[in-house]
């Protein structure tokens, strides 16, 4: 039997591994494994099932989207950040809309800041539902969860489609407005849906949040303090399960967000736990801030008389929206022409991601699977 | 000779196929009980080949999938051990296929000769039992060190510690069966349950609970499914298997939980007694088959429920709180079978044990608990 | 944006500094810019223990033509060309006492772009550096780990540049089959 | 500290009532949330909301389709909206669209596209170009069964495909049509008016000059019957 033809010698380097390391098992995790929450790879390092070492590796997902948005006009940018954290595109509507305005300042008629205000708090119910969904489906409940999770999600895409026409990629916010008004009964079906949650919310609470298995798996497991947060940058809810009271929607206030009344939760342990239960909570401020603008949202015109070609004057801006995973940032630099001459996103879900392998290291790889669940991350954000 | 032989192979060949339909019906009524706990319908569009019949509720799903599985390439990695890899299935299936004919599934036409040949042949019917389903361990590990891959690897090192810790509590609580009744054999257990089921005794509840628990453990389901977890390690075990290997396991898999929810339901639920046995023995079997299939909605509604347990923990729970609950759960039963006054002991029992039960889950839950949030303004 | 507060008590502290009006952002050089960040997280002056933003900015040389009156009245035009930078722009916040944005600069030449890393001072800039590093090719001195974050590593070029060019067919993957191992033989098609 | 099992049997209290509440609730469709497909689908492409009870509504956008305002039977390419201005092409975030100019047989450009592909592969459905175009030749279609097994023709999607009446426009999404057909209207109506104004103008301005002429018409005849009665003595 003639030997095989020599396989062509890959271009690729060989990594030698060091004798230090040589009794551990290396599992490179992703980019396509069941849990990593879209295209993700992590390098572990496994000392038998605990984690030694865990290295992050990006870019699978890497489209580019600043450069894209340098060579294309304002507008024709928009629809590109609903492909940002593609579970919230109203959330990242706003984050751009907001930056572009502080560029020109094109005042925002009522009707528009109240339904701005409704869509980005539905998109947190949505984000906050699936996400506590794909957090359980980590911890191995085979998908219950998620499925309750996705019917009420469902409901609110149904209510997203019949305001802008797409249940996910909205594209429904404009400098200055939003793109065209909700249609009749939008509001009263909004108003039953918003209605209706508590009870969904109930029955979600009564099934996870005294359960044996899950406070066993996920109490005291990935311990994050205050002070180590705000040094790595963490935003969101992940932060405020560590304790630290930090809200742009209450900092900044923007928006009408000074108007409506609503308490923001804290976590004092700041472990999966509170992550995963700062959600739920977060959820039920939501609801009360939608209750409060369903009840007083005025008539009126939607689209404020923003000019026909969006085109700024030089100037450097920063914007930033409170989004269901962190601070959403938009940096924009303006050189007088119709097309930005910088274009930066501050991805929320890519720099949480920074104390990953301080959390995971001594944990076992059921762990870290779980850790990085609560860290809730969507790969379309952080690879950009 | 001959005649005995074919008895035996009367008796055996259609328990083989009683249980393997049922194998294709019970992957259908998981999907279907799945799905109706998730709100959604579950398969119900499977139309017969060559016929414009469409709506037949799914119910040829399980040989859909079967066909599948044969026609599905069957591939073996580049560094696998090749004679292990196509080993392991055969003995993950084989051995649970045995245990079956150890059940006491008394056969409506059986005569007198088959009768005795089965009572005569498993006097020691139990010990067999757990004899035999031993060797899934080593079928479970075999396929993952076989399957060269890292997650296979890992699957197959967590499943021979699960397995084997959770062989105890199952032997320990079927010890108090067998200490209740004094022999091994299936056909006396369930002779000595006929007046009332071991399930309502205090001792016999509580060897229900650890047996039922220790069975989940033992076919890798639901809350202690870590050999097979998909979220951490793809699939564990079987992540190199594909085609009818495949299939194989899951057959395996499922015959061992008939397998082993026919014992618990001839220790705890008196076997094939049941109202108006006697006027139609041939009702043993359908009661013995219904108490089966209770047990397996309990499982399927588990797994739609329950997440799963992380390796030390379910380590912990075996070795910290079903051993000492079933040591115990041992010598309370050996108390009150010698003073036979149910009236006093019964009482005492139940108080008993639902104190070591409170004793040893706090012990279990130190610093866990639900919490209080505040809020800030 | 900014309170005017926030930058007057940098610029006493470091004389090197100097305040860009346009863009209401402090320039910092490369030398003492982890002095000035350390200095800044102190409670005493603004406390900003929160970096928000790590961005690259690429700024071609432009020529820039003047009319200048020369002594002797005729008009004549003098084109001035602009050295290019490539900047890196921090926005810091304080988390406890919810002040706005400072905006750091530190400016870098293009041809050879080295800045200070500030991850020692703010760990949330490890990653945003790296990208930085990665699109723009600014190399941080101090930062714990600087590799590509986006691109692989075998990846030539820094793709956020102004003028980078993109390689004839950038589509190409190294894998080991058929007539891309051809092309990979006959050396690399992206030099 | 309650016994170990307590939390699970409250979920799984949960999970039974979901169980029996599917089959046993009143208004089922509340509960089971997956909908069946519409197999009824063979009734005709255009009927779209009548053929699938889906989730289609009155304002969802699916890719873009071509305006034009003739009537069913005569060439829909007399009457068609587009006049190959090419905005939507540059404005295209993902620059799916291809235009050509159509020109007559001398070389005029005759303001109609003669080639207008979209490549639905590429396309993302953003809504761009209908907010771009300054005479409403684009809209969004609410078609979604789009898919074919030719990935290079069968969705590079031409103009004669794309190209649908106003009619199909109202009843996929009636009320937008609506309003973009009043608007429509409305614009024409201030154009006529502002022309008319301009006409009206321009005659009045016509007058004043015939007026002006004429005066001074009349003013300089006096001086011309001085100057010819001198001369013919």
């Amino acid at each position: 039997m003639s030997t095989a033809a020599p396989i062509a010698a890959p271009p690729y380097k060989l990594v030698r591994h060091d004798e230090a390391e040589a009794g551990l098992l290396e599992v490179s995790m992703g980019p396509h494994h069941p849990s990593t929450h879209g295209v993700f790879r992590m390098d572990v390092k496994l000392d038998g099932e605990t984690v030694v070492r865990l290295k992050p590796v990006f870019g699978y997902l890497h489209r580019n989207h600043e450069k894209l948005a340098e060579g294309m006009s304002y507008l024709s940018s928009m629809p590109f950040t609903d492909r940002l954290d593609y579970f919230n595109s109203m959330a990242n509507n706003w984050a751009y809309a907001l930056a572009a305005e502080k560029l020109v300042d094109v005042p925002v008629p009522e009707r528009a800041q109240y339904l701005r205000v409704i869509m980005a708090e539905l998109t947190r119910l949505v984000n906050h539902t699936s996400l506590v969904g794909f957090f359980l489906n980590d911890l191995g409940a085979l998908g219950t969860p998620l499925l309750y999770a996705f019917r009420e999600r469902e409901r609110i895409l149904d209510l997203f489609e019949q305001a802008s026409g797409a249940r996910m990629m909205c594209n429904y916010f404009r400098f200055g407005g939003l793109r065209c008004d909700v249609p009749a009964g939008w509001l009263d079906r909004t108003r039953a849906l918003v209605g209706g949650f508590p009870k969904f919310l109930d029955e979600f609470e009564k099934l996870l949040c005294e359960n044996e298995i899950i406070l066993a798996r996920t109490q005291h497991v990935g311990v994050l303090s205050g002070a180590q947060a705000i040094n790595a940058g963490i935003t969101g809810p992940m932060l405020r399960a560590s304790g630290v009271n930090y809200d742009l929607r209450k900092v900044d206030a923007y928006g009408i967000y000074d108007r409506f009344s609503f308490r923001v939760p804290l976590g004092a342990a700041g472990d999966c736990y509170d992550r995963f239960m700062i959600r739920m909570l977060e959820m039920r401020e939501s609801l009360k801030i939608l209750e409060q603008a369903l009840r007083d949202i005025p008539e009126g015109p939607v689209m404020g008389n923003a000019p026909r070609v969006f085109k700024p004057a030089a100037a450097e801006v920063y914007g930033r929206v409170e989004s269901p995973k962190g601070e959403l940032g938009f940096y924009l630099i303006a050189d007088g022409t119709t097309k930005p001459y910088r274009y930066r996103v501050r991805p929320p879900s890519l720099i949480n991601l920074t104390v990953l392998e301080d959390l995971c290291v001594g944990h076992s790889i059921a762990d870290a699977v779980v850790i990085l669940g609560s860290i809730d991350i969507v790969l379309g954000e952080v690879d950009r | 000779m001959i005649d005995t032989l074919i008895h035996i192979l009367a008796l055996t060949a259609p328990v083989a196929m009683i249980f393997a339909s049922l194998f294709a019906f019970t992957t259908w009524l998981e999907r279907k009980i799945l799905a109706r706990i998730q709100n959604r319908i579950g398969p119900n569009y499977i139309n017969i080949p060559f016929t414009k019949f469409r709506k037949t509720f799914g119910l040829l799903q399980p040989a859909a999938d079967g066909f599948k599985m044969l026609v599905k390439e069957d591939i073996v990695p580049h560094g696998a051990d090749r004679f292990l890899h196509l080993l392991a299935p055969i003995l993950a299936l084989v051995p649970a296929m045995m245990v079956l004919c150890l059940l006491p599934f008394d056969l409506p036409f059986a005569n007198e000769s088959m009768k005795r040949i089965h009572a005569a042949a498993l006097d020691n019917a139990v010990l067999l039992f757990f004899g035999i389903t031993s060797i899934n361990t080593l079928a479970v590990f075999m396929a993952g060190w076989a399957s060269r891959n890292k997650y296979s690897l890992l699957g197959g090192m967590r499943a021979v510690a699960q397995m084997v810790s959770y062989e105890i509590p199952l032997v320990l609580s079927a010890a108090v069966v067998i200490m209740a009744v004094g022999s091994l054999s299936a056909q006396k257990i369930v002779a000595a349950q006929s007046t009332h089921w071991f399930i309502f005794t205090p001792w016999g509840l509580a060897a229900f609970f650890i047996f039922f628990i220790a069975s989940l453990a033992e076919t890798n389901r639901s809350p202690f499914d870590l050999p097979e977890a998909e979220s951490e390690i793809i699939a564990g075990y079987f992540t190199e298997y594909s085609g009818f290997k495949f299939a194989l396991f899951f057959l395996g898999e499922y015959l061992s939980i008939f397998a082993i929810n026919g014992l618990a339901v001839t220790l705890f639920f008196g076997g094939g007694n049941g109202p108006w046995v006697q006027a139609h023995p041939w009702l043993s079997c359908v009661w013995f088959l219904a108490k089966i299939f209770g047990l397996i909605f309990i499982i399927i509604w588990l797994r739609g429920t329950v997440p799963r347990l992380r390796v030390d923990q379910l380590m912990a729970f075996a070795w910290k709180f079903l051993m000492p609950l079933s040591i115990l759960n041992l010598f309370v039963a050996a108390v009150a079978l010698k003073v036979q006054q149910p009236w006093l002991t019964w009482p005492l029992c139940a108080l008993v044990l639902y104190a070591a039960a409170h004793g040893l889950s706090r012990l279990q839950q130190k610093n866990v608990g639900p919490r209080t949030y505040q809020y800030a303004e | 944006m900014t309170s005017p507060a926030l930058h007057e008590p940098v610029l006493q502290q470091f004389p090197a500094t100097r305040w860009d009006a346009a863009a209401r952002a402090l320039i910092v050089p490369a030398d003492i810019a982890r002095a000035v960040a350390q200095w800044l997280t102190q409670p005493a002056n603004g406390e900003f223990d929160y970096c928000s933003n790590v961005t690259g900015v690429d700024f071609l040389p432009k020529e820039i033509k003047e009319k200048t009156k020369n002594a002797d009245g005729t008009e004549e035009t003098l084109t001035r060309t602009e050295p290019g930078s490539l900047q890196v722009v921090y926005h810091l916040y304080s988390m406890r006492r919810r002040t706005g944005p400072l905006v750091l600069k530190q400016v870098a030449p293009r041809e050879k772009p080295v800045a200070a890393s500030l991850t020692p001072v703010w760990r949330s800039c490890e990653l945003q550096e790296r990208e930085v590093f990665d699109l723009f090719g600014v190399r941080f001195e101090g930062h714990p780990d600087l590799r590509r974050l986006l691109m692989w590593d075998e990846f030539e070029g820094f793709p956020m540049r102004r003028d980078y060019v993109e390689p004839a067919d950038y589509e190409w993957e190294p894998t080991p089959h058929g007539e891309v191992l051809e092309k990979h033989r006959r050396g690399k098609v992206i030099s | 500290m309650k016994l170990l099992g307590s939390g699970i049997f409250k979920g799984m209290a949960v999970t039974l009532e979901n169980f029996v509440r599917s089959y046993f609730d009143r208004d089922r469709k509340h509960h089971l949330f997956t909908k069946e497909y519409a197999w009824k689908s063979d009734a005709p492409a255009d009927q779209l909301p009548a053929r699938a009870d889906t989730t289609v509504t009155t304002r969802s956008r699916n890719f873009p389709m071509l305006l034009h305002d003739g009537k069913g039977s005569e060439d829909p390419m007399a009457s068609i909206r587009c006049v190959a201005c090419q905005i939507c092409e540059r404005e295209c975030p993902p620059q799916c669209i291809f235009i050509e100019k159509e020109y007559d047989a001398n070389g005029k450009f005759v303001k109609r596209p003669v080639i207008f592909d979209i490549d639905i592969s590429v396309c993302m459905s953003c809504q761009i170009c209908v907010e771009v175009c300054p005479f409403d030749a684009i809209v969004m279609n609410s078609e979604f069964e789009l898919s074919n097994n030719d990935r290079f023709n069968g969705l590079l999607v031409r103009r004669d495909a794309l190209l649908k009446s106003n009619d199909y426009y109202h009843r996929i999404h009636p009320e937008e049509a609506q309003e973009r057909d009043d608007r429509m209207a409305r614009e024409k109506a201030e154009k006529e008016a502002k022309q008319a104004a301009a006409d009206a103008a321009k005659k009045k301005a016509a007058e004043l000059a015939a007026e002006k002429a004429a005066e001074l018409a009349a003013a300089k005849p006096k001086v011309d019957p001085a100057a010819p009665t001198a001369t013919p003595q």
